[in-house]
């Protein structure tokens, strides 16, 4: 059994494993772990497919970056324990069960009739590679794909400004207040009144 | 050593010309905190005003596509840009109205509004999945921040489930993109066209592309049943920027569309049909359905939104210019008739603590005849009631779905604009016929009823002389290959 | 390499499905969120194995772009998330829901 | 000499809307002066347009053809033929009357102006196009402000009535919408380029069953409109609700678009499917005329009554169509022009009734003869006009649709005469308990007609009696056209196919 | 003279048109005007009759072509009139009775405050009724029989305040409608068959009769028949006219005696040609006619209100009219016609006399003695009397028994038998009238004043016309009026069969002689009680007769009980079914959108879902190709 193979089936299994953990396990923080361990196995597969540079960026973008600023969010606002006691929709999780596994068949039989589950890739990937992985992906995107890289920028500035305006919005004082206002809020009332309704006669007192 | 690229800058000048607005506002805004607002207002009109007049250069010259085939730069495009700029223009300027009165000035609003427009104007302009992608999270970033800009509990609730359900759309998105890439080994929509259009046998693999692709835009463009975000965000957002993502978000997703379906996926079009015209249909007919028992106009006017969704999209079953010219005129009414009913709304409803419920709307006509008079021609419009545009746009996307053969969903269409006359109505008959009631907190100010006077009027020129535009609509149908 | 292709989409496909899962099943915003992080990923693997398959780097470059994407929509997302948390104090989704109906 | 005097009738009734749109500080008397002044224009261009109208011609005059939305092959394509001259006519004629009806309107007196010119362009429009789309476009343009003029000036139940109104046609109009594309899409593949240009559409050679769906799109979408029953219950509701000018529009003009539509469209384009489906509608149209009938003899409120008996009397209409013989064709279009006289004169001299007792119901009225005899007196000619007394002028329209009918299909003529008896028990027994009995001592001192409401009256009585007397004039212009229709109906024979067409379009013909 | 025929039609006309409009300026001077457009009319035909007689009897026929009237596709109708001995004969009775009987109004109608539209709609009436008679057409002829119609409504209603002229009103215009109808439908035959409604065309010219199949003829004249019985008040139809004597009096003199009512024997003579080429429509008009003779009189005798009575006399009479024309002596019938106009008028504007001194009291158990407070009023009535009664030599006698000698020459025995049966009781209804109403002493109140001049010289008039008409005009069954007739009827053929003349007389005399005694015998003064208290006796008897048979009473519960119920079920089911779908649908849509919060729960887990749920939909499409 050659190496790759044993590879995929080791951590495949560990993939959708992790998966599933994420989703079931109650506590947010452990969720995220999960996820992180999910995000391993993923940079694994592009290994064995031959996509060293992606490895790499994803262990440390998704890995390191992202995964970490969520864990950060989760400690900051404290939610890490699990969903608050709550009504539960009905049917969700059944119907929830019942479209992924749909999604999957879907998919797999469209996969099928696309390229045929046994298809395995062809050789000679690394005329695609000359120079190394990096060195030819950088040549595809810098000649190929300069321009989306020129508007991967601006949708960075859009998220800067967006986390900008979110953030540090009007002055602290305010925010405080507003805090405070809704802290003993039922917010059951509110889910009964429309928007701006007893908010707005609090703007007003204000 | 690498061969640089051709980079035509030129072909692409409206939408830097948008982003550069976009910095530049952004950059005075963080320098001015609490600035006077009418500058940044009257700035953003002027980088609107010199993309339009970009645009219109572009007008004349052949299509081409350009930058590594990444835009392709044709008269759908610059008439997409057109349209955009002009609903970009109302926005802002309902949002200066708006945001005025506003104690803690919000100038961040015109560089996220250039934001959102430059992504628009990629968007249409996009000649390649991935351009489609990045131009799409570039407006839905964009909007998401709109939506949430004044705090209140409404509008961040209505941005976090914008968010949420966005990004779970785009992911969809994204896998549209890749497992059409793994179709036809390219993003290039006109390289898709080709690749698909020589290959036979089996599609399967694609049409799972072009339907997951169809998923992630229907969502943008709010069709049934992934419209479901509609209602709750265009009745939490702020009213300007209600009317603005409702109008310029449906045009230039649209215009995505039409490239996605008519150029790239043009080779599947028997198979996509019936599913373009199944959504089409739902989509009509849940819009009006829902949209009967609402109580509330803004969010009366998004279920609306959905059923307009459905009918511009019915065009789309029809993939020769008059189609794509229908859907386009469907888009420009509409775009009229929408901002200017949700800006009325706005003018109705009283400032940033907006109360858009009927009871505001109780005897307007006796109130004021001109805002109610206003919002009469625009829902009259937009339930296809001649002589307005509404009524031509109708004629036109029916005839189109009609032309390819759907003559059921043509009737289902008929059908449910009579549901869509039952509620638009509806509103008018609170206006026009039911006493005054409750004390009247509607915009005094005569400035912003004659900036909506300008929509209304086209809204009834465009209904009594289609012609001055339909000629140049089917020029813009006519797609580079 | 001898593991067919499609097992890698077949494996991206039921991560992107159990992604949707756990976007339909939690009612943590953040986990929604992660749910949804899971699916891009879930993405990124069918463009890189399509790229494998089809002997060009341009699915690599699609997956790196998606990448960015999904940090820019990190920021966002988490931004108007704990915007929400200030103002109602929760990140229970199934709380949102003043608007309705 | 030619004036294009179509569009002229068309656009005159406008001239008013400008004045009353810029002039926001109009008194509502000079308003009432505006919208009467321009109603009256519209009357003299009308009689402009009858002079230069060729007697004994059978197809289109005064044609005039402009392009509108080329590419979409919609033009501004206007003619008059004998059918459509005198409801032309009568649309016209009535329109002064009914806005001088209305002058006790005293709320938003500008805007109701307004608005009653529009509608009176958009009949005019309807009438006159021979553009299927610009037809439809008028044709459903009319809606909204009649809508509007129930709901706003209307009495209690006037939304609803409205809204049901405005429903019901939209609905029917929806499917005649999927019939003129499905024509201007056929026309396209046929003419090589599409249009809506109804001669043009003449042309198309349909296959038998795609023929018959379309008139069925059709014929469902005017059925509404006239309305044959058992389409019929907006009508009473709109009727009732509307205010005296609404009533008479309603009655007199609108709903003769309806029979005009089946007319022009139906019989022109089908006349295969016409014959196939002829005895059925005439089977509807006699129902519609019995059942119209005995319905009315039960109402309480005069003017439920006076709607039933419009739907009796419509149904005799689309019978005389759907006989397909020129004397009942004539008859037909002589009865759309008599029921919008003798139903309009009837919700006219009620309506001033109304204005002075504020009650509709039969039960409250009685003895009004003894106090206002001028008004009981205009009420009896109107009432004896709408049963049919020979020398006025529904007998002739009457006589003409039974003789023509009963020389096709006797046992239909005589079920659809009983109308004849029962019209005269409702109206009678209504009028004996409204006006006659024993004088009621809180109707004591109801003023009787004024000068104004008499010169009201007067013109449309001359009428009634000139074409009770002397119809000749309108027959002799309705005959060539009549002629010519009913040759073309029925030359056709049932089933006979035009030569088919490609399989798909059969298909597609099956699809609507 | 002939060819201005038509201001016999005009001039009433024009003076109804002023009357109607100006009545209220010529005030009480109204009835002189109307009277005087009468007497002109009257000139006008008196000027036509004597040109007609001064033409040679063959071609005295005579069309005035006066205008088009209605032409589509191939119809064509103009307004032509037709002066022939028939018609003329009808227009003197029209214009010369009426005559008498407007100047007879205005005394009548003196205290009416709206004299001018009474008159107004009298003078209509008659402009009607003469176009009824000289049209030359089946379409004018028919303008003129709906006009009449409209006029009785309109004149029957005139005391509109009175609920009961009110429903008499509309019930006989509904009645007459049906007959109308009838009619109208006849007339669509005619056209079918003929394609003309010209008398020329369809009734044949001179000798020559019109070809024709008996099946149509047959129809034609049932249908036409049908209309003349609604028209004449005859069986089954008749149910009006005892009610239509709400009106005034001087109404029901005119157009429910002499004149209107007439009009159904006028449609049969003068289509006598189709009945005659059905011989079966001949034999029904002829049973229809003893039926109603026979009927009517038995209906009258149990009668206390003397103008119901003498509605049902004038239904009697009409009935023998019927009779004759059935048995074929439409000449007879018309003499019959003429000489009734007079005495009928004569009977009602009499008992019109009464009411005008009694106010209005008309029931003959509260009158009685009348002659000593109106001897003339009383002299008059007993020459009508005599004259219905047909005691030689009075009118009654020339023609009513002309007709039963006539039948019984031709052997038909049931019609002679019958007919003398009636007439038995003819005689005895009106002297009947005459005992209880002016012998014995008073059973009324005051004193009751007698008639104004105006209004009894008419009366005079009307007398001598009413006792010697029949010796001037029918004195033979050749008598005048036949012979002058006879180009358009065609000579009287006369059998042999059954007892010589002479004898037959004897037995009328008899006969009628055996009427008046069993009248003397019942309602003599001294029997007074007897018959006042009849009904307490014989509640049987006198309901059956009182209430005509209870014909009217069956017709009013077939009404009320099958007609309007069945209105008011239909009215139901319009309302609650046919709209109750139309607003069912607007229902279920407004339900269906009330289902959005449901879906639409403000929950982004909700929203997903459908989302997801969507997407896999929409894949369908991918992996099953359709």
């Amino acid at each position: 059994m050659p190496l790759d193979n044993v590879v995929f089936w080791v951590f495949a299994p560990l993939s959708v494993a992790t998966a599933i953990g994420m989703i079931v396990v109650r506590n947010a923080v452990h969720a995220a772990l999960f996820l992180v361990v999910n995000f391993f196995t993923i940079a694994v597969m592009y290994l064995l497919l031959d996509a060293p540079f992606l490895f790499a960026v994803q262990i440390v973008v998704y890995a390191g970056a992202i995964m970490v600023l969520f864990l950060f969010v989760i400690m900051l606002l404290g939610v890490d324990r699990g969903d608050a006691p709550g009504e539960r929709l009905f049917g969700q999780r059944a119907t929830a069960a019942i479209l992924a596994v749909a999604i999957v068949a879907e998919m797999a039989t469209a996969i099928r009739a696309g390229i045929g589950f046994a298809t395995r890739a062809p050789e000679g990937f690394d005329e695609a590679n000359q120079g190394g992985n990096p060195a030819a992906l950088a040549d595809v995107l810098f000649r190929d794909y300069f321009f989306p890289f020129e508007v991967t920028s601006i949708l960075l500035i859009v998220a800067a400004v967006a986390a900008m305006v979110l953030a540090l919005r009007r002055s602290k004082a305010i925010t405080q207040q507003e805090i405070e206002a809704h802290a003993g809020d039922d917010l059951e009332a509110y889910a009964m009144t429309p928007p701006g309704g007893p908010e707005t006669m609090r703007e007003r007192a204000r | 050593m690498i061969d640089p690229p051709r980079v035509e800058l030129w072909a692409i000048l409206p939408v830097l010309v948008l982003f550069g607005g976009a910095l530049v506002a952004l950059l005075g805004a963080a320098v001015t905190r609490r600035g006077e607002p009418a500058p940044f207002a009257l700035f953003t009109l002027a980088v609107l005003a010199a993309t339009a007049a970009t645009a219109l250069w572009l007008w004349n010259r052949d299509p081409v596509t350009a930058l590594e085939g990444m835009v392709s730069v044709d008269r759908l495009a610059v008439v997409a840009t057109l349209a955009l700029c002009g609903i970009g223009a109302f926005g802002a300027y309902l949002g200066y109205h708006y945001f005025e009165r506003d104690a803690s000035r919000r100038n961040e609003f015109y560089a996220l509004l250039l934001f959102a427009l430059g992504g628009m104007a990629l968007l249409v302009a996009a000649a390649d999945l991935i351009i489609v992608f990045l131009a799409i999270e570039v407006l839905s970033l964009s909007l998401y921040v709109l939506t949430a800009l004044t705090f209140r509990r409404g509008p961040t609730e209505a941005a976090m489930k914008y968010f949420l359900l966005g990004a779970f759309a785009s992911a969809f998105l994204l896998y549209g993109v890749a497992i059409s890439y793994g179709a036809a080994a390219t993003t290039s929509i006109q390289g898709l066209a080709r690749a698909l259009a020589g290959t036979t046998g089996d599609q399967a693999l694609a049409i799972a592309g072009a339907l997951l692709l169809l998923v992630g835009l229907g969502f943008k463009v709010s069709l049934v049943p992934f419209h479901m975000w509609t209602p709750d965000v265009y009745q939490g957002a702020p009213s300007p920027v209600t009317a603005f993502m409702s109008a310029a978000t449906k045009v230039a997703v649209f215009v995505a569309l039409v490239r996605v379906l008519h150029v790239a996926f043009v080779g599947l079009q028997w198979d996509l049909a019936p599913a373009v015209a199944t959504v089409s249909a739902v989509s009509m007919v849940v819009g009006s359905v829902l949209a009967i028992a609402q109580r509330d106009v803004k969010r009366l006017l998004a279920y609306s939104s959905i059923a307009q969704a459905g009918y511009v999209l019915s065009a789309f079953v029809s993939p020769d210019r008059d189609g794509i010219a229908a859907a386009l005129f469907y888009l420009i009414s509409y775009a009229a008739a929408v901002i200017g009913a949700f800006g009325v709304t706005m003018l109705i409803s009283g400032g940033i603590d907006e109360q858009t419920g009927f009871e505001r709307f109780r005897g307007l006509g006796r109130r004021r005849p001109g805002l109610a008079t206003l919002l009469t021609v625009f829902l009259l419009s937009l339930a296809g009631i001649p002589p307005t545009a509404g009524f031509v746009a109708k004629v036109f996307v029916l005839g189109a779905a009609g032309s390819a053969g759907y003559w059921s969903l043509v009737l289902i269409g008929a059908l449910a604009s009579v549901l869509g006359a039952f509620y638009y109505l509806r509103v008018v008959a609170l206006m026009a016929m039911r006493e005054p009631e409750g004390e009247d907190v509607a915009d005094p100010s005569a400035v912003p009823r004659l900036v909506l006077a300008v929509p209304a009027v086209a809204v009834v020129v465009l209904g009594i002389v289609p012609g001055v535009i339909v000629p140049l609509l089917r020029e813009a149908g006519v797609l580079t290959w | 390499m001898r593991t067919p292709i499609a097992y890698f989409l077949l494996l991206s496909a039921i991560l992107f499905a159990l992604g949707s899962a756990s976007v339909l099943l939690r009612r943590n915003a953040l986990r929604i969120f992660m749910g949804v992080e899971l699916q891009l990923n879930a993405v990124n693997l069918s463009l890189v194995a399509f790229s494998r398959l089809h002997l060009e780097l341009d699915g690599q470059v699609l997956a790196f772009f998606s990448m960015v994407v999904a940090a820019a929509e990190v920021v966002v997302g988490l931004a108007i998330i704990v915007a929400v948390f200030r103002r109602t104090g929760t990140t229970d989704v199934d709380r949102a829901d003043v608007l309705r109906g | 000499m030619d004036l294009p005097w179509l569009t002229l009738v068309i656009v005159a009734p406008l001239v008013g809307v400008p004045v009353l749109a810029a002039w926001r500080t109009i008194s509502d008397e000079a308003a009432r002066w505006v919208g009467f002044g321009a109603t009256l224009v519209a009357f003299v261009v009308s009689l402009g347009m009858l002079l230069d109208f060729e007697t004994g011609e059978a197809g289109f005059q005064l044609v005039s053809k402009h392009p509108w939305v080329e590419s979409a092959g919609l033009s501004w394509f206007l003619g008059v033929d004998g059918f459509s001259v005198w409801l032309v006519m009568v649309t016209t004629f009535m329109f002064p009357i009914a806005v001088a009806a209305s002058w006790r309107i005293d709320h938003q007196v500008r805007r109701y102006m307004a608005v009653a010119l529009f509608l009176e362009t958009v009949i005019l429009g309807a009438f006159l196009s021979l553009d299927l789309l610009l037809f439809f476009l008028f044709f459903e343009a009319l809606l909204f402000p009649m809508y509007y003029i129930v709901g706003v000036w209307g009495s209690k139940r006037r939304i609803y009535a409205a809204t049901k109104f405005l429903l019901y046609t939209m609905f029917g109009s929806a499917f005649l919408l999927v019939g003129i594309l499905w024509l201007y899409i056929e026309s396209g593949k046929q003419l090589g380029a599409a249009t809506f240009d109804l001669t043009a559409l003449e042309q198309l050679q349909l296959p038998t069953g795609a023929g018959r769906w379309l008139f069925l799109a059709f014929f469902i979408g005017f059925a509404v409109k006239v309305p044959v029953w058992p389409l019929h219950t907006w009508l009473p509701d709109a009727h009732t609700e509307a205010p005296t000018k609404g009533s008479v529009v309603l009655a007199a003009i609108l709903l003769k678009t309806g029979p005009y539509g089946m007319l022009r469209f139906n019989l022109d384009l089908f006349p295969e499917a016409s014959r196939f489906f002829a005895d059925a509608i005439m089977l509807l149209a006699v129902v519609g005329i019995v059942y119209g009938a005995i319905v009315a003899m039960m109402q309480s409120d005069i003017k439920r009554l006076i709607a039933y008996s419009s739907v009796s009397h419509m149904g005799l209409i689309v019978l005389g169509i759907f006989a397909f013989s020129a004397e009942s064709m004539d008859g037909a279009v002589m009865q759309m022009v008599n029921h919008g006289l003798s139903t309009g004169m009837l919700f006219l001299v009620f309506g001033m009734l109304y204005e002075r007792t504020h009650t509709r119901e039969i039960a409250d009225l009685g003895g009004i003869v003894q106090v206002t005899p001028w008004l009981a007196g205009a009420y009896v000619v109107a009432m004896l006009s709408s049963i049919g007394l020979p020398g006025l002028n529904n007998f002739v329209g009457e006589f003409l649709v039974l003789l023509g009918t009963f020389s096709v299909d006797r046992v239909l003529a005589s079920i659809a005469i009983l109308g004849v008896i029962l019209s005269a028990i409702y109206m009678l027994w209504s009028y004996q308990r409204t006006f006659q009995g024993p004088a009621k001592e809180r109707w004591g001192r109801l003023p009787d007609l004024s000068w104004r409401e008499g010169a009201i009256v007067a013109p449309i009585v001359v009428v009634m009696l000139w074409i009770g007397l002397h119809p000749a004039p309108i027959l002799e212009r309705l005959r060539p056209t009549s002629e010519q229709v009913s040759e073309r109906v029925r030359t056709v024979q049932v089933g006979e196919a035009v030569e088919p067409l490609t399989e798909a379009s059969g298909a597609e013909g099956a699809e609507p | 003279m002939i060819d201005l025929i038509g201001l016999a039609i005009a001039i009433p006309l024009l003076a109804a048109g002023v009357n109607m409009l100006a009545g209220v300026r010529l005030g009480r001077y109204a009835g002189w005007f109307a009277t005087a457009a009468m007497v002109a009319s009257f000139a006008v035909v008196l000027g036509a009759l004597l040109d007609l007689l001064s033409m040679p009897a063959a071609e005295r026929s005579h069309v005035v072509a006066a205008a088009e009237w209605i032409r589509a596709g191939a119809a064509t109708v103009s307004i032509d009139l037709r002066v022939d001995p028939l018609s003329i004969t009808m227009a003197m009775v029209v214009t010369g009775v009426g005559s008498l009987i407007h100047l007879y109004a205005i005394g009548y109608m003196e205290h009416d405050p709206r004299p001018g539209r009474f008159f107004g709609y009298m003078n209509l009436f008659c402009a009607f009724m003469l176009a009824l008679v000289l049209a030359n057409d089946f379409l004018l002829l028919y303008l003129g029989w709906e006009g009449v119609g409209l006029c009785s409504y309109l004149l029957i209603g005139f005391w509109s305040d009175r609920p009961e002229a009110a429903r008499a009103a509309k019930k006989a215009f509904i009645t007459t409608r049906v007959g109308d109808v009838m009619l109208l439908l006849g007339l669509f035959v005619v056209w079918t068959h003929f394609g003309s409604f010209d008398f020329d065309t369809v009734l044949g010219g001179e000798g020559t009769l019109p070809e024709i199949a008996t099946g149509t003829a047959t129809a034609i004249s049932l249908l036409m028949l049908g209309g003349a019985v609604g028209k004449s008040a005859q069986l089954p139809l008749h149910v009006w006219l005892p009610d239509a004597m709400a009106g005034p009096t001087p109404v029901s003199a005119l157009i429910h005696a002499a004149t209107m009512v007439t009009a159904g024997v006028y449609l049969v003579v003068r289509t006598h040609v189709l009945f005659e080429i059905s011989e079966v429509a001949l034999t029904v008009v002829a049973v229809v006619g003893l039926a109603g003779a026979l009927y009517a009189g038995f209906a009258s005798l149990g009668q206390y209100d003397m103008k119901r009575a003498l509605a049902y006399s004038t239904m009697s009479q009409l009935g023998f009219m019927f009779l004759a024309a059935g048995l074929g002596y439409y000449a007879i019938a018309m003499s019959l016609l003429v000489a009734h106009a007079f005495y009928k008028a004569l009977l009602f504007l009499t008992s019109g006399n009464v009411m005008h001194g009694l106010h209005d009291e008309i029931d003959v158990r509260r009158l009685g003695g009348l002659r000593r407070d109106m001897p003339l009023t009383a002299a008059l009535f007993a020459g009508g009397a005599l004259a219905l009664s047909g005691l030689p030599p009075f009118s009654g006698f020339f023609t009513k028994d002309t007709i039963l000698e006539l039948a019984s020459h031709d052997g038909d025995v049931y019609a002679y038998v019958l007919g003398s049966l009636g007439a038995l009781v003819s005689a005895w209804y009106v002297a009947r009238l005459f005992f209880t109403a002016f012998i014995g002493d008073r059973r009324y109140e005051g004193r009751a004043h007698e008639a104004s001049p105006v209004m009894q010289a008419p009366l005079v008039v009307l007398a001598i016309g009413a006792l010697f008409a029949g010796l001037v005009l029918a004195a033979t069954p050749e008598g005048r009026l036949a012979t002058f007739l006879e180009p358009v009827l065609g000579p009287i053929v006369e059998g042999h069969a059954g007892p010589s003349t002479g004898v037959l007389v004897a037995i009328s005399v008899v006969v009628t002689l055996l009427g008046i005694g069993i009248a003397w015998r019942l309602y003599r003064p001294s029997q007074v009680e007897r018959w006042v208290s009849f009904p307490e006796r014989e509640p049987g008897m006198a309901g059956v007769l009182g209430h005509a048979f209870y014909l009217d009473d069956l017709y009013a519960w077939i009404v009320s009980a099958v007609g309007l119920r069945g209105a008011a079920a239909l009215e139901w089911f319009d309302r609650t079914v046919v709209d109750g779908v139309v607003n069912g649908v607007g229902r279920l849509a407004v339900w269906a959108a009330g289902l959005a919060p449901i879906w639409q729960s403000g929950k982004v887990r909700r929203y997903a879902l459908s989302f997801l749920a969507g997407g896999v939909a929409l894949l369908v499409f991918a992996v099953v190709r359709v």
